[in-house]
């Protein structure tokens, strides 16, 4: 089906928080509004659940981008985990620059339950701006001389 | 672990599935997947038909896991779940791949859908090939709730509780219950007599065989967690016992000490030995040790003496009693704030600045005044009184911030009562906009400000002071854009509610939360108003935040069904996807015991993690915080997590 | 029997700390016609050092060696001192020269009971499995080879103590030290330090007793071939003897005239550094004099460091009995300065002794044990390090941004310095004894000798293990076929 | 007993964790008792040749210290593996690949030019001609790599250089001939802090300090103080002997045994910690100046492991439009 030869098409994660984004993206769907197919859904219970080593682990599998979503601030379902990811992606994000990958391959965004669109524009948004970056060049770096019998 | 069989069952939905995403290449893409023993697709999964298409090939193919490719979780994860129950698989091993709101339905080209969905419904069966059975945590539990504060909000939820068939052990530290509304004339909007309609609730709780009654107490020790709580109260010794004593009232008319009374806001003085007020709940005595000649060195045992029935025991010990209850209710109401902190307006050297709960009391029938209003420095009629509205509220530079909201209301209601029991008096209100939500409001203040010799002005009182018998208020119309001055005889301060002040510590000791003005924290400001984060403990009332009547008994009410809810169940169940700790590997940094909104871990005598799975819901935020990868959360642990991500980015 | 041998080579070189490759070529009548010292390794230290945080870089550079990590440690630690403008309190101070010369002393200790002293102490044509350790043992005793392994193990507790670890120690930070010792910890110092002071007059005895008596050694040290009269690069303080941790760089010529004495950070502008196509290691040279090639002499740049040339560059060695040996040492050669290589062991030992000497009177030192560890510092800038590693001067030179990180780092090692020695020295020795392209084990290991002069700091032989394979040297003909093979 | 043969070998490494061999004292004669010392390049007389002429499989156990840096290394690496039954990664490099492997974040570029300067013709040359005379130098690999990345590795001996206790109990194992299963690590299983003598109070952090800033207390745990200690994500074993003496642990360890990326698990537990006190939408940006505060998030977080790290090394930006 995708065609790993032919024009980039970004493959992007988005792990979404079950209480706000997923149901954003729910509401989004029973509106039927259209956005790019790249990503792919994860639901975690709260994006308090996501961490670098998931962000950092999708890059590394292949992810050109890695989308987080998350409760608004003050409406996290479990009080504050939205704020302790905020914090993490942070310094994800300062540490993606420090190794040349561009920060905004990670990507978090507050959508809550009712945010049908929000979660659309969020999409359409997102997907192109990783479509601008290009593949994430970690995807591509096989470090050969570490191959086992390289 | 056994060899993973899993069956993957595509739902067609209709078209709504099948328009976008081709659900046989889906269902053949992911019989190649390792550990797929089985596909199907079918038109409607969540048809009976449907559902007994898993149930079969749950049987026939001893599948060890299910995944059904349909709608969102939200919509038939416990339909399928109960399916898969139904065939002996525990649900906990069934998952939904939402390809419906996350594919089909925004989505437009085909290829690229099947393919999205293909990923999703990869992801979701390397999440269930992680999955263990679980079961759901269950607890047994007392049969009694704790409601801590004996105003209408604690009488009100006590009496639901104790009505719904369960013990229930009411807490208050005054000698009375009733709480501030038995200080109260009347009530708006209705102008119905307080007393009347509160006295009842307060006999009715004192009556009832589910409650016990534990006035001049409090909570000074709470341990355990919902449905096992462990409550110690201690009892304060009344000096009086209340089956004995028969209100003869001889004590107090001998007792040579007194003291402000709290219950008529210091405009009178009490004896050392006092009954609140006459519709007091328990009807007895009791003597304040501190005011009482009778426990210093010498005693003076006035009363002792004359007491008929012999009540009087000077010897009686606080005593610490220890109650099991499965629910606690918090309803702790509020105080007004400081009258003293508005130095500017005069309080403090000026008496014949009051406060609002002194004009109640000079308004009540039952009060010092008799209903007359007699102004606290010389006793005379007050001809002109001067209302100011947001005193303490709304100043964020100087007092609380927050509007208390019932002022507005009782202001208005002060000046129509006052225009009765002084029908030639004049009453001028102060400000700065009205607020009158509610049913039946909005018309009584249209009442008040069309009422004849009822002033509002818009704008700040800027200063209070004495001139000679006269109160002089300098304040600002801001309508007329002109300074007004205003001789009055007596001036009432709107005051704004703060949360009691025994508030702070109480919830320390109940391990719940204050938000930032002292108001006890709710779990979820719109979802879950009354509740506390902690499990069990509930809030209601004033103490939550500035209420009137109808709201504190309609919290009262709602945090007794929730208590009810909890004791109607024969064990508590919790959900068991929760935090498990790895303890050959915990080193016990504690990074995890912070970051738990619901103090469901600790670190133990082994110096290791520990989590209380009844308290835990199962965030995981300390999973991704713990430094160690020891804390993991069940069926979402870091391992499914990192397979998950590998398939949904893997080539299809 | 005579075959040519076209190209033998040594890999690794044994017995030596880091990786190194000798390479001979030999003509037609089986002479060397050229030999070349390679050291086929690059880690890149000054790359990755760039950005890190400057407290970090003491923890950084010690993992370029992890036998003199002390040495890399301070001279790092200085360099930071310096970038903040902000010299250590006396406390910090004395601690840290406690630590530095128990350091010295257990390495010097460990080169010649386990690295290069066996050649002698047991023979250079010994069979290899014997020229370790247990041959030394075998020679001197038992006894005086668990002392050996003691005080070794003494060395190491006093930096364990002072530094927090024995390997890798973490306690220097810019402008001061993060921890101090117990007044426990300290006597126990002062009594391992006294100690080592007897110990280190034993092992000149034994030194006398055995290397001045053997002739092979002898050979060595008056052979003019073997010498190699070049420049010397050291530390000296005020009245010019020797310092081990701190000090003005002195530079003295062949004949021995002071050619240059600066300050640290005036080090840089002495020397230039060449780097070859055939190894990974950039070679040093003095500036002003020039890059005259793989020679030695006044007119080539070349200069040495380490235990000879510090003898050669200093006054005197500023501790009584370490003094002493110092003067007899002079005039068993008749005056300095001394050019012969093999004369590093001797010097070794004089500095082993200074060094205890020196630890002993540090632990005994009041401001150890009062004052604080650390001062206020400037704002960050540039600073140079300078410090003399057991094997020679090393040197660490930093610029910090504002807030603190690495923008420049510049690292001269003590080995690098001597590169060009070294392959000078393995060529002089190499010329010497090959001879017909007759190349015995003998004939190779007096080639390494030649560089284990310069000390291959590493204290692996302790238990002195036998050689259990012989080194096997092919010989091929001038078509490269194997003709014959030579085995130990 | 047949006597066990063992070897020793070193790759890209300083000599630290050969020297460590050696802080075990007395115990090392016993070793040099009950084996026989096939390969130690820096203690005896083998050379390449001699390692190549061994049959597969005679040695025993090899304990490797040193990381992947240069083709020699890895070829070393698989003709050992080939010789030995047991390969042991002995120390960080060969583990983690350790502080040099922070040259993975740079280029291979960039470091020859740092290092030798611009002129590409004065760099060193795989094969050299000097003066007719060819000479070779093993290949400078692009990335730095752990010793399991390039063959199987049977133990972990952790640690720069693995503490006193730890060889110990390898050589113990060694000694009685009772080496444990394959897969063992020879280190504690829990983290750091299990033996951290510090008291940790789990404060937030909200200010963040660098070592000689200010001088921390002695009491205290030091992440409390807002010192960056890896010790939470970092492996015990050696007694948190760097926290001892005042100083923060730096990772030389490398995770537990649950985290695949030590670095990301200790950015996760900082960013959590990370706070004023209560958290709000008021607190964001109070929250961001804390974290500003952090210089060289790599450089800290990843000092030993940045060569094991799920990013692996260093990249650029190339926006192309087409994978």
């Amino acid at each position: 089906m995708s065609d790993p030869t032919g024009p980039f098409e970004p493959r992007i994660v988005a792990f979404l928080c079950r209480w706000c984004s997923y149901a954003g993206a729910d509401l989004a769907g029973v509106s039927r509004l259209q956005y790019p197919p790249n990503v792919v859904p994860m639901r975690v219970n709260c994006s308090g659940r996501v961490d670098a080593e998931m962000v950092l682990g999708a890059l590394e599998k292949g992810a050109d981008g890695v989308l987080i979503g998350g409760c608004h601030p003050g409406d996290c379902h479990y009080v504050s985990g939205n704020y302790k990811t905020r914090r993490r992606v942070a310094l994800i994000q300062r540490a993606l620059s420090e190794i040349g990958i561009d920060p905004q391959r990670v990507h978090l965004e507050w959508i809550s339950a009712s945010e049908g669109n929000k979660f659309q524009q969020t999409m359409i948004q997102y997907v192109e701006r990783i479509r601008d970056l290009g593949p994430c060049p970690v995807v591509e770096a096989t470090p050969a001389e570490a191959a086992p019998d390289g | 672990m056994p060899a993973a069989r899993i069956g993957v069952f595509v739902c067609h939905c209709g078209l709504n599935i099948e328009r976008t995403v081709d659900t046989h290449a889906v269902a053949a893409a992911l019989a190649e997947h390792p550990g797929v023993t089985y596909v199907s697709d079918y038109d409607y999964m969540c048809s009976d038909p449907g559902q007994r298409q898993v149930i079969d090939a749950i049987d026939e193919h001893r599948l060890t896991g299910v995944v059904v490719a349909a709608c969102s979780p939200a919509m038939h994860e416990p339909t399928f779940r109960r399916a898969a129950e139904e065939a002996g698989l525990n649900p906990y091993l069934v998952e939904m791949a939402n390809i419906r709101e996350h594919c089909s339905w925004v989505h437009r080209d085909r290829d690229n859908a099947t393919e999205k969905a293909i990923r999703i419904t990869k992801t979701l069966v390397e999440k269930v090939k992680g999955n263990h059975p679980l079961d759901p945590v269950r607890i047994d539990h007392v049969d009694k709730c704790l409601v801590i504060g004996g105003g209408i909000t604690g009488i009100q939820a006590a009496l639901d509780v104790a009505e719904a068939g369960f013990q229930v052990i009411l807490v208050e530290k005054e000698p009375s219950i009733g709480g501030h509304m038995a200080q109260l004339s009347e009530t708006f909007p209705t102008l119905d007599c307080s007393s009347c309609i509160l006295t009842p609730k307060m006999v009715e709780a004192s009556r009832h065989p589910n409650i016990e009654l534990l006035t001049y107490s409090e909570v000074i020790d709470v341990s355990g967690y919902v449905g096992n709580y462990t409550v110690r109260i201690r009892r304060n010794p009344t000096y009086v016992d209340p089956d004995k004593c028969n209100l003869c009232g001889e004590c107090e008319r001998v007792c040579p000490e007194s003291t402000a009374s709290d219950f008529e806001r210091g405009l009178v003085e009490r004896k050392a030995i006092y009954i609140p007020f006459q519709q007091a709940i328990p009807s007895s005595y009791t003597l304040d040790e501190n005011t009482c000649l009778g426990l210093r060195p010498l005693r003076c045992s006035e009363c002792a003496k004359v007491c008929e029935p012999d009540a009087i025991d000077f010897d009686m010990q606080p005593e610490i009693l220890e109650e099991e209850v499965a629910a606690i209710i918090v309803a702790t109401g509020f105080e007004l704030y400081p009258i003293l902190n508005l130095g500017e307006y005069g309080a403090g050297d000026v008496p014949d600045v009051i406060d609002g709960l002194q004009f109640e009391r000079l308004l009540s029938a039952s009060g010092p005044t008799g209903g007359e209003v007699r102004r606290p420095s010389d006793g005379r009629i007050a001809k002109r009184v001067v209302f100011v509205q947001c005193s303490g509220s709304r100043d964020p530079e100087n007092h609380n911030a927050y509007c208390s909201k019932i002022c507005c209301m009782y202001t208005a209601k002060h000046a129509l009562l006052y225009r009765h029991a002084v029908p030639d008096g004049e009453a001028t209100v102060f400000y700065i906009d009205i607020r009158s939500g509610g049913k039946g409001y909005e018309e009584f203040i249209q009442h008040a400000t069309e009422e004849e010799r009822i002033r509002y002005l818009r704008g700040k009182v800027a200063r209070i002071y004495r001139d000679g018998d006269r109160v002089v208020v300098w304040g600002a119309d801001t309508l007329a854009g002109k300074r007004v001055e205003i001789d009055a005889d007596l001036v009432v301060l709107a005051m704004s509610m703060d949360p009691h002040p025994y508030t702070e510590r109480l919830a320390k000791t109940l391990k719940i939360s204050c938000g930032g003005e002292g108001f006890l924290k709710e779990a979820h400001p719109k979802l879950r108003p009354v509740e506390s984060l902690s499990a069990g403990i509930f809030v209601a009332g004033a103490g939550q935040g500035p209420k009137d009547i109808p709201e504190s008994v309609a919290q009262g009410g709602g945090a007794a069904a929730k208590a009810i809810g909890l004791l109607a169940q024969e064990k508590l169940t919790h959900a068991p996807e929760v935090v498990s700790i790895d303890e050959e590997v915990c080193g016990g940094c504690g990074v995890c015991v912070g970051m738990c909104p619901y103090t469901a871990l600790s670190l133990n005598g082994a110096g290791v993690a520990e989590c209380n799975e009844v308290l835990c819901e199962g965030c995981g935020t300390c999973v991704s915080a713990c430094p160690t990868g020891a804390a993991q959360l069940k069926n979402m642990t870091d391992t499914q997590i990192r397979e998950m991500i590998e398939v949904a980015l893997a080539d299809v | 029997m005579s075959e040519t041998v076209r190209h033998v080579s040594i890999d690794p070189i044994t017995r030596l700390e880091g990786h190194g490759r000798i390479e001979l070529f030999l003509d037609e009548d089986g002479g060397l016609a050229d030999a070349f010292f390679q050291i086929p390794e690059l880690r890149g230290f000054e790359r990755f050092c760039l950005g890190r945080q400057g407290e970090d870089m003491p923890q950084i550079t010690e993992r370029i060696c992890g036998v003199c990590p002390e040495a890399h440690h301070f001279a790092s630690t200085k360099a930071l001192d310096a970038c903040y403008g902000a010299p250590p309190p006396p406390r910090a101070r004395a601690l840290r020269e406690l630590l530095y010369n128990a350091y010295i002393f257990s390495d010097h200790l460990l080169h010649f009971y386990y690295l290069g002293g066996p050649d002698f102490l047991v023979g250079p044509y010994a069979p290899p499995q014997e020229r370790n350790i247990l041959g030394v043992i075998g020679k001197v005793g038992l006894e005086l080879g668990t002392e050996v392994i003691k005080h070794r193990g003494y060395g190491q507790r006093i930096i364990e103590i002072v530094g927090g670890r024995p390997i890798h120690p973490v306690s220097g930070l810019p402008g001061g030290q993060s921890k101090g010792i117990t007044e426990e910890e300290r006597a126990e110092i002062e009594s391992m330090a006294a100690s080592a002071v007897e110990f280190a007059m034993a092992t000149i005895g034994i030194f006398k007793k055995t290397l001045l008596e053997d002739e092979t050694f002898i050979r060595f040290v008056s052979e003019d071939s073997l010498a190699l009269p070049t420049y010397y690069m050291g530390l000296v303080d005020e009245d010019g003897s020797i310092n081990f941790y701190d000090g003005d760089v002195r530079v003295v010529g062949p004949d021995g005239t002071e050619y240059a004495q600066v300050a640290a950070d005036g080090v840089l502008e002495l020397i230039d550094e060449r780097t070859e196509p055939w190894t990974y290691v950039k070679i040093p040279y003095l500036k002003d004099v020039g890059w005259n090639g793989f020679t030695a002499g006044a007119d080539s740049g070349v200069y040495r460091v380490g235990p000879l040339a510090r003898l050669n560059v200093c006054k005197g060695v500023g501790t009584p009995l370490a003094g002493a040996e110092y003067e007899a040492f002079l005039d068993y050669f008749g005056g300095g300065p001394v050019h012969a290589t093999f004369a590093y062991h001797w010097a070794r030992l004089i500095e082993m002794l200074s060094a205890a000497e020196r630890t002993a009177a540090l632990a005994a030192e009041p401001a150890l044990m009062d004052g604080p560890l650390r001062t206020t510092l400037g704002e960050p800038g540039e600073g140079v390090g300078v410090i003399e590693a057991a094997r020679g001067t090393l040197i660490h030179h930093y610029r910090l941004d504002d807030r603190g990180l690495i923008d420049a780092v510049n690292l001269i090692v003590a080995t690098t310095h001597n590169v060009a020695a070294i392959s000078l020295s393995i060529k002089e020795m190499a010329k010497a004894v090959i001879r017909d392209g007759n190349v015995d084990q003998g004939i190779l290991n007096l080639v390494e000798m030649s560089f284990r002069n310069y000390d291959p700091c590493l204290a692996c032989a302790t238990h002195a293990l036998p050689g259990q394979m012989p080194l096997i040297v092919d010989v091929r003909d001038a078509d490269g076929a194997l003709r014959r093979r030579i085995e130990r | 007993m047949a006597k066990a043969k063992i070897g020793v070998y070193w790759a890209a490494s300083c000599g630290g964790c050969d020297c460590s061999l050696l802080e075990v004292n007395e115990q090392i004669l016993d070793v040099a008792d009950a084996a026989d010392i096939l390969l130690w390049p820096c203690a005896t007389d083998v050379k390449y040749a001699d390692l190549a002429a061994y049959a597969d499989g005679e040695i025993d156990i090899v304990l490797f210290n040193g990381a992947i840096r240069t083709a020699e290394n890895r070829e070393i690496a698989k003709l050992i593996r080939r010789k030995t039954k047991l390969l042991v990664a002995f120390g960080s490099c060969a583990h983690t690949g350790g502080v040099i492997g922070l040259a993975n974040l740079a280029t291979r570029e960039e470091i020859f030019t740092t290092v030798y300067g611009e002129e590409r013709d004065r760099w060193p040359q795989l094969v050299a001609d000097e003066g007719g005379r060819e000479l070779r130098l093993p290949e400078f690999l692009e990335k730095l790599a752990p010793l399991s990345a390039v063959v199987a590795v049977d133990y972990v001996v952790p640690g720069c250089p693995p503490p006193r206790e730890v060889v110990g109990q390898i050589f113990s194992a060694l000694v009685a001939g009772n080496l444990p299963p394959a897969g063992t690590v020879f280190a504690s299983s829990k983290n750091l802090c299990d033996e951290c003598p510090r008291d940790r109070k789990q404060e937030k952090i909200a200010r963040i300090l660098r070592p000689h800033e200010e001088e921390p207390d002695p009491d205290r745990c030091l992440l409390d103080q807002g010192f960056i200690c890896m010790g939470p994500a970092t492996r015990g074993g050696c007694n948190a002997v760097c926290p001892a003496a005042n100083m923060p642990c730096t990772g030389c360890a490398g995770p537990t045994a649950n985290i695949s990326d030590q670095g990301a698990a200790m950015l996760n537990t900082l960013a959590s910690l990370v706070g004023t006190g209560e958290e709000g939408e008021d607190q964001l940006d109070a929250e961001d100046a804390i974290l500003a505060q952090l210089d060289d998030v790599v450089g800290t977080f990843y000092r030993f492991g940045s060569a094991m790290s799920l990013f692996r090394g260093r990249y650029h930006e190339r926006n192309r439009t087409s994978r």
